[in-house]
């Protein structure tokens, strides 16, 4: 997923920078340039259009969504300078985990990391407020959490590990 | 000016003939009687005085002290002891009108613009804080008030907030002493 | 220039005013304010008899041999009492825990003495195993309420539904009856401390 | 032409571009240095890099805004009567809090990031005291001030001269059939846009500064750390939002001069400004995407606006520079050069940005390196080099020749290492690779070690920048 947000954003910012790139050259020549081989209005009524149907898509599904059920294992994850404290040492594959993301003290990010050290998904912990985030792990093996949010000098030192086991 | 102390002087009145009612509720305390005691002292200044003391220029010292009571009035604590001791209470009714409205209607008619502007904008900020604060704080902040009426009292900040900046922005829209280009340099004219 | 010094003085006396009104900006509550007075001035606190839920009178003030640690509840209370409590439930524990139990008396006051009344005390001694030893329920008497509260700067108001709303503390009162420190409700190590400071 | 910038005003302008050049060369090597350090190249303590990073952060987004007001000042006051003394409140005001923020952070130890967020400058672990963050937001405070004097005197004096906030931004044009002859120009457009949007940041920042500030001193005095994250994050995307918006005015005022056409306000462009006043405040909540205690309207909210505030750049100010520049026969030098760059990079930037701001997205990429990447163009790509570029304009009499090797040079330079740079953070985003972390893993070391060789460019060639403006600044005072 990562490398797709990456491999499409520079998609984007090549083919921006190719209408400058075009611009520069023709603003000598006198020849024509990218825009020249698009309507404003067009441009804007794609883009919108486009904004549209990513926007239906992305969300049709709310990201934050939390199934509830009996299958469902909770997690509670509070930070701390500078630590992280979770109350479930193994979690199964396949199954929906919700984290629950506490702070006792400033604001943290519960960052998951899995064995070959991709970030897998990441919530805010918030004094007075417990957010909510769920995922599906797919592969056993070692997993690591780290803090996503700056927090203090020991900010990178918020590691933990837990399970993920195969029932 | 007789009916402006006559005015000035039945709010006063009214404000004192009614204050258990309006103390009752920190909502008609804080933004229902206060203000209304530092508008009677307002009225007790003439439209358009300008003091010409040579101390009074700009309205910078009339405004501290004005800014100075405002303050004062906005620590709850002063809130509690205004219930809690008649002198604080007489103080009060005292302190608002002549310490508060009286500076802040005389330091304003010689206030620059941009201190006009300064002070309105940093009022919104101010009455902001005070909206957050009572609607959040996790104590109570008046040991005379209840913690529901205190988040009422944070509401009421924010609807303060709403009417005052619309009051001072729609102005801004179309203003009354401006025509277009009239003080400008030039409109982008090729020389 | 006249103008510029009248506004340096104008800030000067507004800046001393309002620093000395917020006891130099660290209380702007009644309630920080009461807690740094009695840091600062140790008041003495009333030498009045409380009715306990045992039955005995016993004096709060004066010529005692133990520290105490004093709330504020009344028995109905659906909220913060409670919570307060269990607060003083943790206290006690930590007292017994470090040996402190024949210097430290916990007690929870009651300033609504005509609804609890011993059977209502009792009660609530036994949600939060108060058993009378090192912690007991008491009530003040209604003729002594108002200046109870006084010196300990509690203030209780109706909720209009027959609660009440009131300022929750833990206060430490030092065995020559003084009041020393107010702490938060929940804070039981800073209780525990200033308990300590007054045994030394 | 238009009427030339008034002496004084000039000349309060000039000085202001030489600190900020100097502030931006020193932010810049406190940049490198953290890259070094998170390659592994030398060991920083973890304490004194985070305050390193406030430095920087804060340093970086003040000198910015100080670049943007520098730009809008010098060329608003072609139009209207500005008080010069007001800048120089401003100026002072602004000096006074760099010096309370490089004070608290280097001689308090605060180390809380720029974003103060709540509840970390009361709560540090016992890396500073209270009174070292209530230095750094009386800092704030000082700054907030002076922009907010320096907003109303730009404000009123365009509310009089063009009539009323509606007619300064073109609204007649936009909505009521006007014609764009009768329009204001460019300049005053964006600078109301910038004004009203960055003064209802200010008033909103000074209420959670001061809140912030009461709960330092009076620490029962909490308050919620949704709502002050809410404020504070308006505040921060307002206020970094408006520096770029104001460094935008030197485009419209420069490129004509190098093009002999004209930048006019037309209607498209009256409707841009309106959509990225109200855009600027409405996104913000794509800062909060993680915390799903927001409401769900807001988040949602925050993607669409997220994507939406794309259009104006893209449809209206890149694409009418690009239509602009075609056939223009501009003459290019280092002014022209940089500030087509400036509006190149923004717009480059606007694609990862736009990409982070989706919730889905966001969930794997925010508070990875991918963050700083996209701002970072947005910074050195954008506004940074439309700040360098109206350096250059501003001494470009002074200097003989008109696009010299040097001058190359140092664009090369600037325009590789950037790149290079940017990308980095970008590729390491997608691995990854958290942000503000002050020590990394090995297997990070590669691309932060790639990362500080072109961020070594970067700082030579904004030291190649600042050079020439110096050189150029001293040989106009012996002229």
């Amino acid at each position: 997923m990562q490398l797709t947000v990456l491999v499409v954003s520079l998609m984007f910012m090549i083919i921006i920078a190719l209408f400058f790139i075009s611009a520069i050259r023709a603003s000598q020549t006198g020849g024509s340039d990218l825009t020249a081989k698009i309507d404003r209005s067009h441009l804007f009524w794609g883009m919108l259009a486009f904004g549209f149907a990513v926007t239906l898509v992305s969300l049709w599904e709310w990201p934050h969504r939390i199934t509830s059920g009996q299958n469902v294992v909770t997690v509670n994850a509070t930070g701390a300078q500078w630590s992280w404290g979770i109350d479930k040492e193994e979690v199964p594959v396949g199954q929906p985990v919700v984290f629950n993301v506490h702070t006792q003290d400033v604001t943290h990010g519960l960052g998951v990391v899995d064995p070959n050290g991709r970030l897998l998904f990441q919530a805010q912990g918030m004094p007075g407020y417990v957010n909510k985030v769920e995922h599906i792990f797919k592969q056993a093996g070692e997993y690591r959490v780290i803090c996503m949010e700056f927090c203090g000098v020991g900010h990178h030192d918020m590691i933990t590990e837990f399970k993920v086991v195969a029932n | 000016m007789m009916w402006r102390v006559t005015i000035a002087a039945l709010i006063v009145f009214a404000c004192i003939a009614f204050r258990h009612v309006l103390e009752r509720d920190p909502v008609t305390h804080i933004l229902v009687q206060l203000p209304l005691l530092i508008l009677s002292g307002a009225l007790l200044v003439p439209p358009n005085t300008v003091l010409a003391y040579s101390w009074s220029k700009g309205g910078y010292a009339l405004l501290i002290i004005a800014v100075t009571g405002i303050a004062f009035w906005m620590l709850p604590r002063s809130i509690d002891s205004a219930l809690s001791s008649d002198l604080v209470e007489v103080a009060k009714f005292v302190s608002l009108p002549l310490f508060i409205g009286v500076p802040l209607k005389l330091g304003w008619a010689s206030a620059h613009p941009i201190l006009r502007g300064f002070l309105k904008a940093e009022a919104l900020s101010m009455l902001g804080v005070m909206a957050f604060l009572y609607t959040h704080a996790p104590v109570r902040i008046c040991n005379s008030y209840l913690v529901s009426d205190q988040e009422r009292l944070g509401y009421g900040f924010l609807i303060v907030i709403f009417f005052v900046s619309l009051l001072w922005v729609t102005p801004l829209f179309a203003p009354r002493n401006a025509f277009r280009n009239s003080s400008a340099r030039t409109s982008s004219v090729p020389a | 220039m006249k103008a510029f010094f009248a506004s340096i003085a104008a800030a000067v006396f507004g800046a001393t005013f309002l620093w000395n009104a917020t006891d130099g900006l660290s209380a702007l509550t009644t309630e920080s304010a009461r807690r740094i007075a009695v840091v600062r001035d140790n008041p003495y606190v009333p030498d009045v008899r409380l009715e306990t839920m045992s039955g005995e009178m016993e004096r709060l003030g004066v010529d005692r041999k133990r520290t105490v640690v004093a709330e504020f509840i009344y028995t109905s209370c659906p909220t913060i009492c409670r919570t307060g409590g269990s607060y003083f439930a943790r206290l006690r524990n930590q007292i017994v825990a470090e040996g402190l139990a024949d210097q430290v008396r916990l007690i929870s006051i009651s300033f609504d003495p005509e609804t609890d009344r011993r059977a209502e005390l009792t009660q609530y001694g036994n949600i939060h195993d108060a058993d009378g030893a090192i912690w007991t329920v008491a009530r003040a008497r209604a003729t002594d309420l108002p200046r109870l509260l006084e010196a300990f700067g509690v203030v209780v108001i109706s909720d209009g539904f027959g609660g009440f709303e009131h300022n929750t503390a833990m206060h430490i009162v030092s065995p020559d009856g003084r009041l020393r420190s107010v702490v938060d409700f929940d804070d039981v190590a800073g209780a525990l401390r200033e308990a300590r400071k007054t045994l030394q | 032409m238009l009427m030339s910038t008034p002496r004084n005003h000039a000349n309060a302008v000039k000085l202001t571009m030489l600190l900020a050049g100097v502030v931006l060369i020193l932010m810049m090597a406190f940049g490198l240095v953290m890259r070094a350090a998170q390659g592994g190249l030398f060991e920083l303590d973890p304490a004194f890099f985070y305050r390193l990073m406030t430095a920087h952060g804060a340093g970086m987004v003040g000198v910015a805004a100080l670049t943007g007001a520098a730009v809008l000042w010098y060329f608003v006051s072609r139009y209207v009567d500005l008080i010069e003394g007001v800048y120089w409140a401003f100026l002072g005001l602004f000096l006074l809090g760099v010096v309370l923020i490089l004070g608290s952070i280097f001689v308090g130890g605060y180390g809380g990031a720029w974003t103060f967020l709540f509840p970390l400058p009361a709560i540090s672990g016992g890396a500073w005291e209270a009174s070292a963050a209530v230095a750094f937001i009386l800092g704030y405070i000082s700054i907030g001030v002076g922009f907010l004097l320096f907003y109303l005197e730009v404000g009123r004096k365009i509310v009089a001269a063009y009539g009323g906030i509606g007619r300064a931004l073109a609204w007649p044009l936009a909505f009521g059939g006007a014609q764009p002859d009768d329009a204001p120009p460019p300049t005053i457009v964006a600078a109301m846009a910038t004004t009203v949007f960055n003064t209802i940041g200010i008033v909103v920042g000074a209420t959670v500064l001061v809140s912030s500030l009461v709960n330092l001193l009076v620490p029962g005095f909490a308050v919620d750390a949704l709502l002050a994250k809410n404020m504070i994050y308006f505040f921060g995307h307002v206020f970094i939002n408006a520096s770029i918006y104001m460094a935008v005015i030197a485009v419209y005022e420069i490129v004509p001069e190098y093009t002999g056409k004209p930048w006019k306000t037309t209607r498209p462009f009256a409707l841009a400004w309106t959509a990225i006043l109200l855009f600027v405040m409405a996104v913000y909540p794509h800062h909060l995407l993680q915390d799903t205690v927001m409401p769900a309207w807001a988040l949602v909210m925050g993607q669409i606006v997220s994507y939406l505030s794309g259009i104006p750049l893209l449809v209206v100010t890149a694409f009418a520079l690009c239509v602009y520049l075609r056939g223009s026969n501009i003459r290019w030098d280092l002014a022209s050069a940089l500030l087509v760059l400036g509006v190149a990079g923004w717009s480059v930037g606007s694609a990862p940005a736009i990409i982070d701001g989706m919730i889905s997205v966001n969930k794997l990429m925010h508070n990875t390196q991918w963050v700083p990447g996209h701002f970072h163009i947005y910074l050195i790509l954008g506004e940074v080099a439309m700040a360098f570029g109206f350096m250059a304009w501003l001494v470009k009499d002074a200097r003989a020749s008109e696009f010299t090797g040097i001058d190359r040079l140092g664009l090369g330079i600037y325009l590789l290492g950037g790149t290079g740079f940017t990308l980095m953070f970008l590729i390491s985003g997608a691995l990854s690779v958290p942000r503000r972390w002050a020590v990394h893993a090995e297997e990070w070391f590669l691309q932060d070690r790639i990362a500080t060789g072109f961020g070594a460019l970067v700082v030579l060639g904004a030291l190649i920048f600042v050079a020439l403006y110096a050189k150029g600044l001293s040989a106009r005072r012996e002229s």
